[in-house]
C-alpha cells in the first residue's frame, strides 16, 4: 500500500526531529494521538495538533501519561492507527499499559524522546538510558519492537516504519529517539505519497460469529476486528485463550501468550535491520544506535586515519537484538566498542551475544550531552591493543569519569 | 566603589532567612505570578506561631514545582503529580510536622487529580497552595485542565474547546475543609488565607490565579504580567462564601475570589486514632 | 524509635510466606506501610494492618500504587523505615517512583509478589516475569538490590535483610517473591529480639547548616537526616549536586549517575548472596531462584539417582547478579540449565556471564503442568547429551 | 483647611516614613512595585540593570509610608522598605 496523498506533506523542510516524527506519523496514517506534555517530546505533539484538521486526525491531551496510553489502546481497537509521545518519566508511567497492549496484541506506537535520568533527571539533556526499559519495563513476559533514529530524516522515516511494524505484527513498537535527535534541526525530505510504503492492519473477513481475536493462521499474527462491528469482542488483559477468554485455572498450554512472544522471536530475522559500514575487513566494530552513532563516525574516522581497521554497526532495530550477526562478527574481530549515553545497557547484550569470543568495551556516558569522540577513539585503540581476552565486559574510563572519580 | 560593593552585599531582603539565597535568581520569567505567591507564602510563614523547623514543603513538577527548591525549609521536589501522596506519607509517618504542598494546576488537578480528590476525601491535614496560571508553562504552553474555553495554547492552536476544571468546586465536593481563591494581585488577602489554611486542621486549599507572562499571555496576546495584573484589578470580585458551582473561570471574564469553604470535618489521623482505640476496646 | 520490639513474636510458628513477610518487616522496625490491594499480595497487608498498631507503626491504603510508593518515600524521610507491597500490575505502576527513590537515595523496601503476567495475567498463579523489570523497569540508569526468598522462613529473614541493605546503601531494595511462596504455610522461627541483626540508618551528626544530603562516604553512600530537625535541606528528582540542588550540566549528571550506579556495583561482592549444592564435579549446574528452586531440588534429586552429576546454584540476591561466580563455574562445567516461570529472563544474564564456555539452556517452568519437574529433568539430560 | 475638623488625638498619631531598599540586579522589570505602590513612591527608571531590565527608582522618597506592599508584590525579592523615622501627623499632611 502507498500512503494516502492527503496525509503526506511532500516537500523539503528544515525541521527538528520531534516535528519530523509528527510528519512521519501523519504520513503513516496515524489518526489518533493521546499525549501529555513532557520535555523534550512536546514539540512532536504540538506539530501533530496543528495538522489535525487537515488530515482528520484527533489529538487529545490527556490528564496524564497513564490516561494517554489507555486512550491509545482503546482507539486502536476502534480501528485507528494510534500513538503516544512521551519521555523518560512519562515512559515509566505507561509501563503497565505497555503490558496490556502486548497482552491483547494491540498495534500502537510509542515515541520516547529520551532525556537524562533517572527520575526527573535532566529534562533538556540527551540520554539513552531507557533502552532496556523499552524491552523489560512492564511486568511479565512480552516482546516488543524498538527502533532508534539518528537524525530528523530518520525520525520521519522510522516513525513510518514503526507504524508499519506495529500493524504487521499487532505489537507495540517503540521509537526510542533522544533529546539530541528530537531537538536537532536539519533538512527533512518528505517524498511524495506514491513513494511511501504504508502497511495497513489485516482485518478479519470471515463469519462474525466465528471470529477469535487471538486465533492465528500460519503467519503467527492473528487478524484484528474493530470494536462496534458486531463481533462481540471479548478482550482481556488476563491470560487468555484464542477466543479471548481468561484461562485462570486452566492449563497454561491453552494460553496464547507463548504465541504472542513467538510472533516476534520467530520473525526476528525479518524484523531486524542494521546499517553496516566497512565491517568486512574490520578488527574492531563500533556498535551504536541513535545520536551516538553520529558521534561514533567521527571517532571511526580518527581511527581509520591512524590505520586502524574499524567498522560501524548501527542498530536500526534495537529490539529484537541482532544476536546472530553479533555472534558471527565476534568470531572475526578483536573487539566490540559500544558507546551509549548510559552506564551500560545494550553493551551487556553485545557482551552476551559475543559468547566470550572477543572483548567488549563499553564507553559509558552519564547523559545530558553526547560523547566526546576522543573517548570512543580511546576505546577503539584499547580494543586493538588489548593483548588478552578480558574476563568480562569492561568499561572504558572516559575523561569525564576520570575527573569525577578522581 | 568598593564601599558601594560592600554595601550591596550587606543589603538583606527581610525574607532571606526563609529563602535559599544561593539558588537565586530563580527560574521564573519577568512578570510571573509564582514569585508573588512565594512572597505571600513567606510573609505568611513569618506570621505563624510555631517552629518552622517542623514544617516542610513538597512540590511536584512544573514552574510552580520549583517552589520547594527556593524555600529554606525541609523541602522536596518530587515527581509530576505526586506531591500530594508524597506529603501524605510524610504527614502520616510524623503527624507533628506541618506539610505544605506547593504546586501548579496541571500538576495537582490533571496528572495528580486522583490524589487531590483522595487526600481531600480522607481529610489529610495538609495545606495545598495551588498556583493556577491556566497553562503548562514549563513545557512551553500546552493546554491545561484549567485553560479557559476558547483560549489558545500550543496544543489547542484553534482555541480550547474543553470545559476547564473548577478547582474550588472539585475541592469542596471531594471534602476539603478550607477553600479560598485569590489572584496574585490580592497579596495581603492571600497571605492571610495562607495563614488560615495552615492553621486549619484538615485538607486546606488556597488557589492562586496568577499570570503566566510568557506563554499564556503571549499566545493569547494579553500583554505583559503587569497587564494581566491590571486585568485582575478590574475584573476580580470578592465574594466570600460564594457557592463553588459559580466559580468557573471563563476566558478573560470576571474572576470571583474570596474564602468559600471553612468547615469542620474529622481528619484522617483523628479518625484513625479513634477507630483504633475503639477496635482495641 | 517508635517501634515496640516487645511485640516481636519470637518463637516457632506455622506461618504463610505473607505472614512471615509482615512479621519480618515489623521485626526489622518497619514503621510505615502504604499499599493498594492486589492479588496475591493481600495477605501481607492484612497481616500488617492487624499488627501495626502494636508496634506504633502506620498503615495506610492509598488510592493507587503510584501514590503508594510516593507516600513510602515521603514517610522514609521522616525517619521511619517504610515499605510497600504489591504485585505485577501494581509494580509496573510504581516504575516512576522507583526512579525517584533511587534519585533521592531513599531507603525503603518494595515487596513484589510475582503473579503470572504480562498485564492482568493470571492473578492466582505464580510468575517470575518481573525479574528483568526489577533491574530495568524505570527510565534512566541505576542499579538495584533484589532479594528472592524461596520459603516462608526466608520471607521473614530476607525482609529483614532488605531493610538492612536499604539502610546500609540508602537505596530502595526489592523483595521479589511469588504467589506460591507467599501462600505456602511452613514453620517459621523468629529469633529473640536481641538476636535479630538490624542495621540502623546512618545519620549525619555535624552542624545543622553544613548538612549535605548527597555527600558521600568511601562507599559512595550519603548520610541522612529526618524532616523536622532543623536541617532545612532540599532534595529533588532532578539531577543534583551534593547539596541536593538541581544543576543542569553534563558533569553533574555524570557525577550523579556515577554514584548511583557505582555505590551498588562497587559493593556488589559484599551484597551478592547465593546458595550452592553439589557444585564440585558437576557437569551441569541448574541456576534458579524463588519457588522454582524448590522444584529444582526435586528434579535434581531424581536425576542424581540416575548417576547424573548435577549441581545447583540458587540466587538469593538476583541483582546484583553473581557474575563472577557464573563465569568461574562456566570454565568447569558443560552447561547451565535455567528454569524460570517466564519465557527466558535471567537465562540471558547466565548466558552472558558464561562467556561461551558453557552452554545455557532456558526452561519455561510451567508449574500448572504436571510435567513441570520432568521438563527440568529432560533439559538437564539434553544439556549433557548436547555437549558430549 | 478650615472645614476639616482636627482629630483630638492628632498629637499622638505618628506617621511612619519608610526607606526603600533595592537590589537592582535582581529586578526583572515587571513593574508591579511601581504600579501598585499606594503612594506612588516609585517610577520606572531609564537605567539598565545588569541583565538589561529597567529597575524602579525612588522618585518620591518622602511619600513612602513603609507599608511593605512593594516587598510582598515583588516576585524577585529585590525591593523592600524599612522604617526610617516616625513623624508627627498634621492635618496639612
Amino acid at each position: 500500500m502507498k500512503a494516502n496523498p492527503g496525509d503526506v506533506f511532500t516537500g523539503s523542510y528544515y525541521i527538528d526531529g520531534d516535528v519530523a516524527i509528527a510528519y512521519g506519523a501523519i504520513a503513516a496514517g496515524c489518526k489518533f494521538l493521546a499525549g501529555y506534555p513532557i520535555t523534550p517530546s512536546t514539540e512532536a505533539a504540538e506539530a501533530f495538533t496543528k495538522r489535525t484538521p487537515e488530515v482528520g486526525a484527533i489529538f487529545v491531551q490527556m490528564e496524564d501519561e497513564l490516561g494517554s496510553i489507555a486512550a491509545v489502546l482503546g482507539a486502536s481497537w476502534a480501528g485507528k492507527k494510534v500513538m503516544t509521545i512521551t519521555s523518560g518519566p512519562g515512559f515509566s508511567l505507561i509501563m503497565e499499559n505497555i503490558g496490556l497492549g502486548a497482552a491483547i496484541e494491540t498495534p500502537f506506537v510509542v515515541i520516547n524522546v529520551q532525556r537524562g535520568g533517572p527520575s526527573t533527571g535532566i529534562p533538556t539533556g540527551a540520554g539513552q538510558a531507557d533502552m532496556m526499559q523499552s524491552r523489560w519495563g512492564s511486568h511479565g513476559d512480552y516482546e516488543v519492537i524498538t527502533l532508534a533514529p539518528d537524525s530528523p530524516q530518520e525520525a520521519f522515516e522510522f516513525t513510518i516504519k514503526a507504524f508499519n511494524l506495529a500493524e504487521r505484527y499487532r505489537v507495540p513498537v517503540m521509537l526510542m529517539a533522544d533529546e539530541c535527535v528530537g531537538h536537532m534541526t536539519e533538512k527533512v525530505v518528505v517524498p511524495p505519497a506514491s513513494e511511501i510504503e504504508v502497511e495497513n492492519r489485516k482485518y478479519y473477513g470471515g463469519a462474525k460469529d466465528a471470529y477469535f481475536p487471538f486465533k492465528r493462521g500460519a503467519g503467527l499474527v492473528p487478524p484484528m476486528a474493530k470494536a462496534g462491528e458486531g463481533y462481540g469482542l471479548y478482550i482481556t488483559g488476563l491470560t487468555h485463550d484464542e477466543e479471548g477468554h481468561p484461562i485462570l485455572d486452566r492449563d497454561l498450554k491453552e494460553a496464547t501468550l507463548r504465541a504472542s512472544i513467538d510472533k516476534i522471536r520467530l520473525n526476528a530475522d525479518k524484523i531486524i535491520e542494521l546499517k553496516e559500514d566497512r565491517v568486512d575487513d574490520a578488527e574492531v566494530v563500533v556498535v551504536s544506535y541513535g545520536i551516538t552513532s553520529r558521534v561514533a563516525l567521527k571517532a571511526i574516522e580518527m581511527a581509520r586515519k591512524e590505520g586502524i581497521k574499524v567498522g560501524a554497526l548501527r542498530l536500526v532495530t534495537v529490539w529484537p537484538f541482532p544476536e546472530k550477526r553479533i555472534a558471527e562478527l565476534s568470531k572475526k574481530i578483536k573487539g566490540f566498542v559500544v558507546p551509549e549515553i548510559n552506564y551500560g545497557q545494550i553493551a551487556f547484550e553485545v557482551d552476551r551475544c559475543s559468547h566470550g569470543n572477543t572483548n567488549v568495551i563499553l564507553v559509558p556516558h552519564g547523559g545530558a550531552s553526547v560523547h566526546n569522540p576522543e573517548d570512543i577513539f580511546g576505546a577503539i585503540k584499547q580494543a586493538v591493543e588489548a593483548k588478552k581476552r578480558y574476563p568480562q565486559l569492561v568499561s572504558y574510563k572516559t575523561a569525564l569519569e576520570k575527573q569525577i572519580s578522581g | 566603589m568598593a564601599m558601594a560593593e560592600k554595601g550591596k552585599v550587606e543589603e538583606k531582603h527581610p525574607m532571606e532567612q526563609l529563602l535559599r539565597m544561593d539558588r537565586m535568581p530563580h527560574i521564573w520569567c519577568p512578570g510571573c505570578g509564582i514569585g508573588i505567591s512565594v512572597t505571600a507564602f513567606v510573609s505568611a510563614l513569618k506570621k505563624l506561631e510555631f517552629d518552622l523547623n517542623k514544617m516542610c514543603v513538597v512540590s511536584g513538577i512544573g514552574c510552580t514545582g520549583r517552589v520547594a527548591g527556593y524555600i529554606k525549609l525541609d523541602s522536596f521536589h518530587t515527581t509530576h503529580g505526586r506531591a500530594i501522596p508524597f506529603a501524605t506519607g510524610i504527614k502520616m509517618a510524623n503527624p507533628d510536622l506541618k506539610v505544605v504542598v506547593f504546586s501548579g494546576d496541571g500538576d495537582l488537578v490533571s496528572i495528580g487529580g486522583n490524589h487531590f480528590i483522595h487526600a481531600a476525601r480522607r481529610n489529610i491535614d495538609i495545606t495545598v497552595i495551588l498556583v493556577n496560571n491556566f497553562i503548562y508553562a514549563m513545557t512551553g504552553g500546552q493546554v491545561a485542565p484549567t485553560t479557559p474555553e476558547t483560549a489558545y495554547t500550543t496544543t489547542s492552536p484553534f482555541g480550547n474547546f474543553e470545559t476547564p476544571a473548577n478547582i474550588p468546586q472539585l475541592a469542596e465536593a471531594a471534602g476539603a475543609v478550607y477553600v479560598a481563591r485569590w489572584t496574585a494581585l490580592h497579596v495581603r488577602r492571600l497571605e492571610k488565607s495562607i495563614v488560615e489554611a495552615i492553621n486549619k486542621p484538615g485538607f486546606s486549599l488556597v488557589e492562586i490565579v496568577a499570570p503566566c507572562s510568557m506563554y499564556y499571555s503571549r499566545i493569547n496576546r494579553l500583554g505583559a504580567g503587569i497587564d494581566m495584573m491590571r486585568f485582575y484589578h478590574e475584573n476580580s470580585i470578592i465574594k466570600h462564601d460564594e457557592p463553588t458551582e459559580n466559580l468557573a473561570v471563563g476566558y478573560q471574564k470576571q474572576i470571583i475570589v474570596g474564602k468559600f469553604i471553612d468547615r469542620e470535618r474529622p481528619g484522617f489521623i483523628e479518625s484513625n486514632r479513634r477507630w483504633s482505640a475503639e477496635a482495641k476496646g | 524509635m517508635r517501634t515496640n520490639f516487645g511485640k516481636v513474636l519470637s518463637g516457632t510458628h506455622n506461618f504463610s510466606g505473607s505472614e512471615a513477610c509482615a512479621e519480618g518487616a515489623l521485626s526489622a522496625g518497619c514503621g510505615f506501610l502504604a499499599a493498594y490491594p492486589i492479588v496475591p499480595s493481600l495477605e501481607i497487608l492484612e497481616r500488617f494492618s492487624m499488627r501495626f498498631s502494636d508496634f506504633g507503626a502506620v498503615y495506610i491504603q492509598m488510592e493507587d500504587e503510584i501514590s503508594t510508593l510516593a507516600a513510602v518515600l515521603g514517610a522514609a524521610w521522616t525517619g521511619r523505615k517504610a515499605m510497600t507491597v504489591t504485585s505485577g500490575p501494581g509494580f509496573s505502576l510504581m516504575m516512576e517512583h522507583v526512579g525517584l527513590g533511587i534519585m533521592l537515595e531513599t531507603p525503603c523496601v518494595i515487596v513484589d509478589v510475582g503473579r503470572f503476567g504480562p498485564s492482568e495475567g493470571i492473578p492466582g498463579k505464580p510468575g517470575q516475569g518481573d525479574v528483568m523489570q526489577m533491574r530495568w523497569g524505570s527510565h534512566g540508569d541505576y542499579e538495584v538490590i533484589v532479594l528472592s526468598p524461596n520459603s516462608p522462613q526466608e520471607m521473614f529473614d530476607l525482609t529483614i535483610r532488605a531493610f538492612n541493605l536499604s539502610e546500609q546503601y540508602r537505596t530502595p531494595v526489592m523483595v521479589m517473591t511469588d504467589e506460591t511462596v507467599a501462600h505456602m504455610r511452613e514453620e517459621v522461627t523468629i529469633p529473640l529480639v536481641e538476636d535479630i541483626e538490624i542495621i540502623q540508618r546512618r545519620y549525619y551528626k555535624g552542624p545543622k547548616d553544613k548538612y549535605l544530603p548527597f555527600k558521600r562516604d568511601e562507599n559512595l553512600v550519603p548520610e541522612m537526616v529526618d524532616i523536622g530537625e532543623g536541617y532545612r535541606f532540599h532534595v529533588t528528582g532532578l539531577t543534583h549536586n551534593e547539596k541536593g540542588y538541581p544543576i543542569i550540566d553534563a558533569e553533574t549528571q555524570e557525577a550523579n549517575v556515577h554514584a548511583i550506579v557505582n555505590k551498588i556495583r562497587l559493593n556488589s561482592d559484599k551484597i551478592v548472596e547465593f546458595e550452592e549444592d553439589n557444585i564440585e564435579n558437576a557437569d551441569v549446574v541448574v541456576v534458579s531462584y524463588g519457588i522454582t528452586s524448590r522444584d529444582v531440588s526435586e528434579a535434581v534429586q531424581r536425576v542424581r539417582g540416575e548417576g547424573v552429576r548435577v549441581g545447583t546454584l540458587r540466587l538469593i540476591t538476583v541483582w546484583p547478579f553473581p557474575e563472577k561466580r557464573i563465569t568461574q563455574l562456566a570454565e568447569k562445567i558443560k552447561a547451565f540449565v535455567v528454569p524460570e516461570i517466564n519465557y527466558g529472563q535471567i537465562c540471558f544474564e547466565v548466558e552472558r556471564c558464561a562467556r561461551g564456555k558453557a552452554e545455557t539452556l532456558s526452561v519455561f517452568h510451567d508449574r500448572s503442568d504436571d510435567n513441570g519437574v520432568s521438563n527440568i529433568i529432560d533439559t538437564i539430560k539434553r544439556a549433557l547429551q548436547g555437549s558430549v | 483647611m478650615s472645614n476639616v475638623r482636627k482629630p483630638y488625638d492628632l498629637s499622638e498619631i505618628k506617621i511612619p516614613r519608610g526607606e526603600i531598599h533595592l537590589i537592582k540586579d535582581r529586578c526583572k522589570g515587571c513593574g508591579f512595585c511601581v504600579e501598585y505602590c499606594p503612594n506612588n513612591v516609585l517610577e520606572v527608571s531609564d537605567e539598565f540593570s545588569e541583565k538589561g531590565y529597567h529597575p524602579p527608582v525612588v522618585a518620591n522618597p518622602e511619600r513612602c509610608l513603609n507599608c511593605g506592599l512593594c516587598e510582598i508584590v515583588c516576585p524577585e525579592f529585590a525591593i523592600w522598605s524599612t522604617l526610617k523615622e516616625e513623624v508627627e501627623a498634621s492635618i496639612e499632611g
